[in-house]
């Protein structure tokens, strides 16, 4: 029961997913689409374990009193706040919210007023660190040390001043006189147009490989990690 | 000395890189934009769109990365609505629905687009691949209602509009690996004809698939955003964006051959 | 309303610049916050976007009396889901590996032949195209369909691995590195593009929105 | 009509294909011009001649037949005829179906410039049906009409298999069996060689070290869901950690982005701790779930980087943004950093800041190596075999196609379409 079941859904599941694939028939087209749907209607009910854990994750830091516990309520908070004004759609019908004009859900002014005024500016800001990271980073680790990293380098220095327009400017100005304009672009769309395209195809050839294995070994229950121990 | 250049304690590079967004915001500049090849491309199949075809746009990316798929979805969208070509905006990614319904309907108005009519929000639904595969056969199967609750059936847009059959370009507003996925899933089984316009990271991956027709268009990042806005005459925030941009590369390039100039001669004093 | 959010937005924006200097209160709250609001959004949207449509929908008409034998086997599927709430219990854990057999199933048995066609099929004819047309191609695009040939089959033997990388193979394997680090590095280079994007957009909102409110 | 029609239309070899009726919207001749096949055009100076009236009367379509459409679910009928002549005078085609003659009715039209076949896919299945296609021309004045002769009757039937999908079939067969096969093999207990992958050879320095210096060890599986298979990978290789930090009791800390992810990870540590003979050791709380959102993600795994000072750090998995964000962090704190990821976007920070990193399919042989489990090394060489297939196709193209033979490229084409 603990192991064989899932492995025999697994197996049931994954070959019904590849032989539709190959069945035109309206018939076995249904049983696809309905394959899709089990899997529609059983991913939203994972999110549950989420933010179970979450909670409970707060939760034993708030009561072991466990380092910086103190922002496990301010986690609470946001989280309570941003359900409290999203969820209770169907208050929206009833006379005392509506006299008022308070609206709740997606669509209601204090949870889009909160999605862009708390959250956007946090999540963008955190991203926008990167620019100051990736900037040090540049600095600190980009040296040619060897052959490799001299051509990572370069090719990254001619992308880099081919994304702007300031590189084509220079190059221009000092290259005024001759019938090669715009070379910095130019430099730039050779690069991604052949050595790049070259590499990321040879990636994608050999991850493509991993990927199918990797899945056959699923189905076959060859690879069974994902049932964790026992 | 060059000891101090080589391990220059990060934050001044944070300073330098400040200033140099800062300073350009400040004073902005205008340089002349050079439109690549895959815009160019993007631009001209739906330029060549017939009015009342209908495109797909994905917004597939969050708030924390919002700064270069926006300008694009922006400028795509006003080129769209001048061009009478219908919208249907969906999302893979869980915190893009607010977005994309802010985005279009501040475009909407602008351009005098109508809901229901012109352009709809159908939302987010999880699922990724599955969402994709489910739309293939039946767009209602996956979305029975739009973003705000309404019953596709009541949306005259969607009347004639039931899978990717009628759906004359699909253009995915990644910043993550939702292109691959559209192209695995959309295009390798249903056909759809895609475009992108990514952020800066994922460029470079996308060329394979632009080589092979995979995509037929591809908008790179800010660039991206500045040369469309560029096309269609209208600049924005992608092409205010560019040109300060230039100088933080710059300030990014000196730094690398600076660094390296350091390295070289600390390596040469270390072999004499 | 509009300033008052301005405000907070700035605040909220420079709480987490003060990272840059380091560790500090500010940041903390703004991260800790961000988890909660970013959770709180979430199950929000889960729910409407997610749930309410494809779990709850179906329930609601068989409460409401209208369902067809047909709308019980749509409540399968859903009881399956809920296996996930064993994970409450230590000794039933085990029960989520039957929703997740079926979803790692379902994965997998999609990727096969869609993988094959996007990721395989597409790219090696790809790589074959420009040959066929050789006559219609100008010396430059020649050179072009000749380097990614040698650069796809060496970065290719570089992930060879049931082979020693000596002699040929690792000759071949060294020029796969070569185009792998250019590759790398164009990506660092438009990534720099995309990251200093970030950090414009930041620097716009808190120079126009917000020093715009007080100027 | 399809990216890859189109790429071939450009070459003017192969006709366009056939469309139903008022869907999918196509792009104005206009558009591009160079693409257009030499038979459009005829058919267009054809259209624009109708406007002259033919004396002698309009000829019948001829040969016409309805086929059910092959690999198909049984709701479809194809009809095809034989083009008109240049000067026929058609404009326009109409279909007309019945289930007997008598009901003969309209139900489409076909613009004469366009091929000749028409897909009606509003057939029910099973039920017979005739076809009469009407050849019309119209001018402002007058309308001219010839009908077909009628069809035989036709059933649409739905096919089981899609002959089309033979190719793409056999090929899933072939790395199956090359997959399946290899794994048997080192099953069998037959010694499969691994080239040495120096990202792994660094993973005892780093615990050594952590144990030394009584620091903790911080393992990120990144992003990615428990069905990905970078995660997966990522899993395996955690579980030999693991089992190293039992023997070492070293504080082995596992912040998850993803619930699902969470559970199953929580069960292999486990696991590995018990076989280790260490149940004692494993704490459960070390395991747990920080967000879902990526960035709130990457703040907080920061936090414990620069709160906990952890020796070593991996990254293995799916990465997306945060990565350099992480990789950036560990390096400032002094961590022994082993990266690994298939996210190929993220490789070159993790080149540039990591001590070690596992590149694209790396990630994968790491856990064949790491483990010398048969099932992982018997895939790793089916997969360099898959390469080896994947050479030998590229090599008999590049011999054939500048040749003109465009055997493998066609081929190719019809296994993507």
């Amino acid at each position: 029961m603990k192991r064989q079941v899932p492995l025999v859904l697994c197996f049931l599941f994954g070959i019904v997913m590849i032989l539709t694939e190959f069945s035109p028939h309206s018939d076995s087209q249904e049983l696809y689409k309905e394959v899709g749907r089990w899997y529609l209607v059983i991913t939203p009910f994972a999110y549950v374990i989420g933010v179970m854990t979450l909670v409970q994750v707060h939760g034993t830091r708030i009561r072991r009193r466990a380092e910086y516990w103190q922002y496990s309520y301010v986690v609470f908070a946001g989280m309570i706040l941003m359900v409290v004004v999203g969820m209770p759609t169907f208050l929206n019908q009833t006379p005392f919210f509506q006299a008022r004009g308070i609206s709740f859900g997606l669509q209601s002014p204090v949870f889009e007023w909160l999605f862009e005024y708390v959250q956007v500016p946090m999540e963008a800001t955190t991203f926008s660190l990167l620019a100051f990271f990736i900037a040090s980073a540049a600095y600190r680790a980009f040296r040619a040390r060897t052959f490799e990293a001299t051509l990572l380098l370069i090719s990254a220095l001619i992308v880099m001043m081919g994304n702007v327009p300031i590189g084509d400017y220079i190059w221009n100005t000092v290259m005024g006189e001759t019938p090669w304009t715009d070379g910095t672009s130019w430099a730039r769309q050779w690069i991604l147009d052949n050595p790049n395209l070259a590499a990321r195809r040879g990636i994608i050839l050999g991850v493509a490989l991993g990927v199918i294995s990797q899945s056959i070994r699923i189905i076959l229950g060859i690879e069974r990690s994902y049932l964790g121990g026992d | 000395m060059l000891e101090k250049i080589m391990n220059m304690d990060r934050r001044i590079v944070f300073i330098l890189a400040g200033l140099a967004v800062v300073i350009p915001t400040l004073l902005p500049v205008s340089l002349p934009i050079t439109v690549s090849e895959p815009t160019q491309k993007l631009y001209d199949y739906i330029d060549a769109l017939e009015p009342g075809s209908t495109l797909m746009m994905a917004f597939d990316y969050g708030p924390s990365s919002l700064a270069e798929p926006e300008p694009m979805a922006e400028a795509v969208l006003k080129h769209c609505f001048d061009k009478k070509v219908k919208v249907v905006g969906v999302t893979l990614l869980i915190d893009a629905v607010t977005l994309a319904d802010q985005l279009m309907q501040k475009v909407a108005e602008e351009k005098g687009a109508v809901y229901g009519e012109d352009y709809v929000l159908l939302g987010y639904r999880p699922g990724g691949f599955q969402v994709i595969l489910g739309m293939g056969s039946e767009i209602a199967s996956i979305f029975d209602n739009d973003y705000a609750g309404k019953p596709l059936s009541e949306i005259p847009m969607m009347e004639n509009i039931t899978n990717y059959e009628q759906i004359s370009l699909l253009l995915d507003l990644a910043s993550g690996s939702t292109v691959e996925l559209w192209i695995t899933y959309a295009n390798a089984k249903y056909d759809l004809t895609i475009a992108a316009g990514v952020t800066g990271v994922i460029v470079s991956q996308m060329y394979p698939y632009l080589q092979t027709g995979q995509l037929v268009g591809l908008l790179p990042g800010f660039l991206g955003a500045a040369q469309y806005e560029k096309l269609i005459n209208s600049s924005g925030k992608g092409t205010a964006g560019i040109n300060t941009e230039s100088f933080v590369h710059l300030l990014i390039v000196g730094l690398v051959i600076i660094g390296n100039i350091a390295y070289f001669m600390t390596r040469q004093r270390g072999e004499s | 309303m509009e300033t008052l959010g301005i405000w907070i937005a700035a605040f909220l924006t420079l709480c987490i610049y003060s990272f840059l200097y380091r560790d500090n209160p500010f940041y903390r709250f703004a991260e800790h916050l961000f988890v909660g609001v970013a959770v709180g959004y979430g199950i929000v949207v889960q729910i409407h976007q997610g749930f309410i449509p494809f779990a709850w929908r179906p329930v609601e008409t068989i409460i409401s009396g209208e369902a067809s034998p047909m709308d019980f086997i749509k409540l399968i599927p859903i009881a399956i889901g809920m296996l996930f709430f064993a994970r409450l219990s230590p000794r039933h854990t085990w029960l989520i590996r039957y929703p997740l057999a079926i979803l790692i199933g379902i994965g997998a048995g999609a990727a096969i032949p869609n993988v094959l066609q996007a990721d395989i099929f597409a790219q090696v004819r790809g790589t074959l195209t420009p040959f066929s047309q050789l006559g219609t191609l100008g010396a430059g695009e020649i050179i072009g369909a000749a380097l990614m040939v040698i650069g796809v089959i060496c970065t290719l033997t570089y992930f060879f691995f049931s082979v020693e990388h000596r002699g040929a193979v690792g000759g071949l394997s060294k020029i796969g590195i070569a185009f792998l680090m250019i590759g790398f590095g164009s990506a660092f280079g438009n990534t720099v593009m995309g990251r200093v994007a970030l950090l414009i957009q930041r620097v716009d909102f808190l120079i126009e929105d917000w020093l715009g409110t007080i100027f | 009509m399809t990216v890859n029609n189109r790429f071939q239309l450009r070459l003017g070899r192969m006709p366009p294909e056939p469309r139903r009726r008022g869907l999918k919207p196509r792009l104005p001749m206009g558009s591009y011009s160079i693409c257009v096949h030499p038979m459009l055009l005829i058919c267009l100076v054809c259209g624009l001649c109708a406007g002259v009236a033919f004396a002698q009367g309009l000829a019948p379509p001829t040969n016409v037949t309805a086929k059910d459409t092959p690999n198909d679910d049984g709701k479809s009928i194809t009809l095809t005829w034989d083009a008109a002549a240049e000067d026929s005078g058609i404009t326009v085609y109409q279909i007309l179906r019945g289930t007997t003659p008598e009901t003969l009715a309209e139900i489409g039209a076909l613009d004469s410039a366009e091929k000749p076949t028409y897909v009606d896919a509003s057939v029910e299945t099973g039920i017979d049906y005739v076809y009469v296609v009407r050849a019309v021309s119209k001018t402002e004045a007058t309308e001219e009409t010839a009908d077909s002769e009628i069809t035989e009757p036709v059933q649409a039937t739905g096919q089981w298999f899609h002959t089309g999908k033979i190719p793409l079939f056999c090929a899933m067969l072939i790395f199956s069996a090359a997959i399946v096969g290899n794994i048997y093999y080192a099953r069998s207990g037959k010694e499969i060689f691994v080239r040495r992958i120096p990202g792994l050879e660094a993973v005892d320095e780093a615990l050594g070290r952590a144990t030394e210096m009584g620091r903790s060890i911080l393992y990120v599986l990144g992003l990615g869901g428990v069905s990905d298979p970078a995660t997966i990978a990522s899993m395996t290789i955690l579980g030999q950690v693991a089992r190293q930090t039992a023997d070492y009791e070293t504080p082995l800390r596992v912040p998850c982005n993803d619930p699902i992810v969470l559970n199953v990870v929580r069960e292999m540590v486990k696991t590995a701790y018990l076989n280790e003979g260490r149940p004692d050791a494993y704490t459960e709380e070390n395991i747990f779930f920080l967000t879902d959102s990526q960035f709130a993600y990457a703040a907080g795994v920061d936090g414990i980087m620069i709160r906990e000072k952890p020796a070593a750090v991996f990254l293995q998995g799916t990465f997306y943004a945060e990565s350099l964000i992480l990789a950036e962090t560990g390096n400032s704190i002094g961590a022994i950093q082993i990266a690994g990821t298939t996210s190929e976007h993220q490789l070159p920070f993790f080149i540039a800041a990591c001590d070690y990193t596992l590149i694209g399919e790396e990630l994968y042989a790491a856990t064949a190596y790491l483990s010398k489990e048969p099932m992982f090394l018997g895939s790793l060489r089916g997969q360099d075999w898959g390469k080896v297939i994947i050479f030998g196709v590229l090599v008999l193209g590049l011999v054939l196609e500048p040749l003109g033979i465009n055997w493998v490229t066609t081929f190719l084409q019809k296994v993507v379409n």
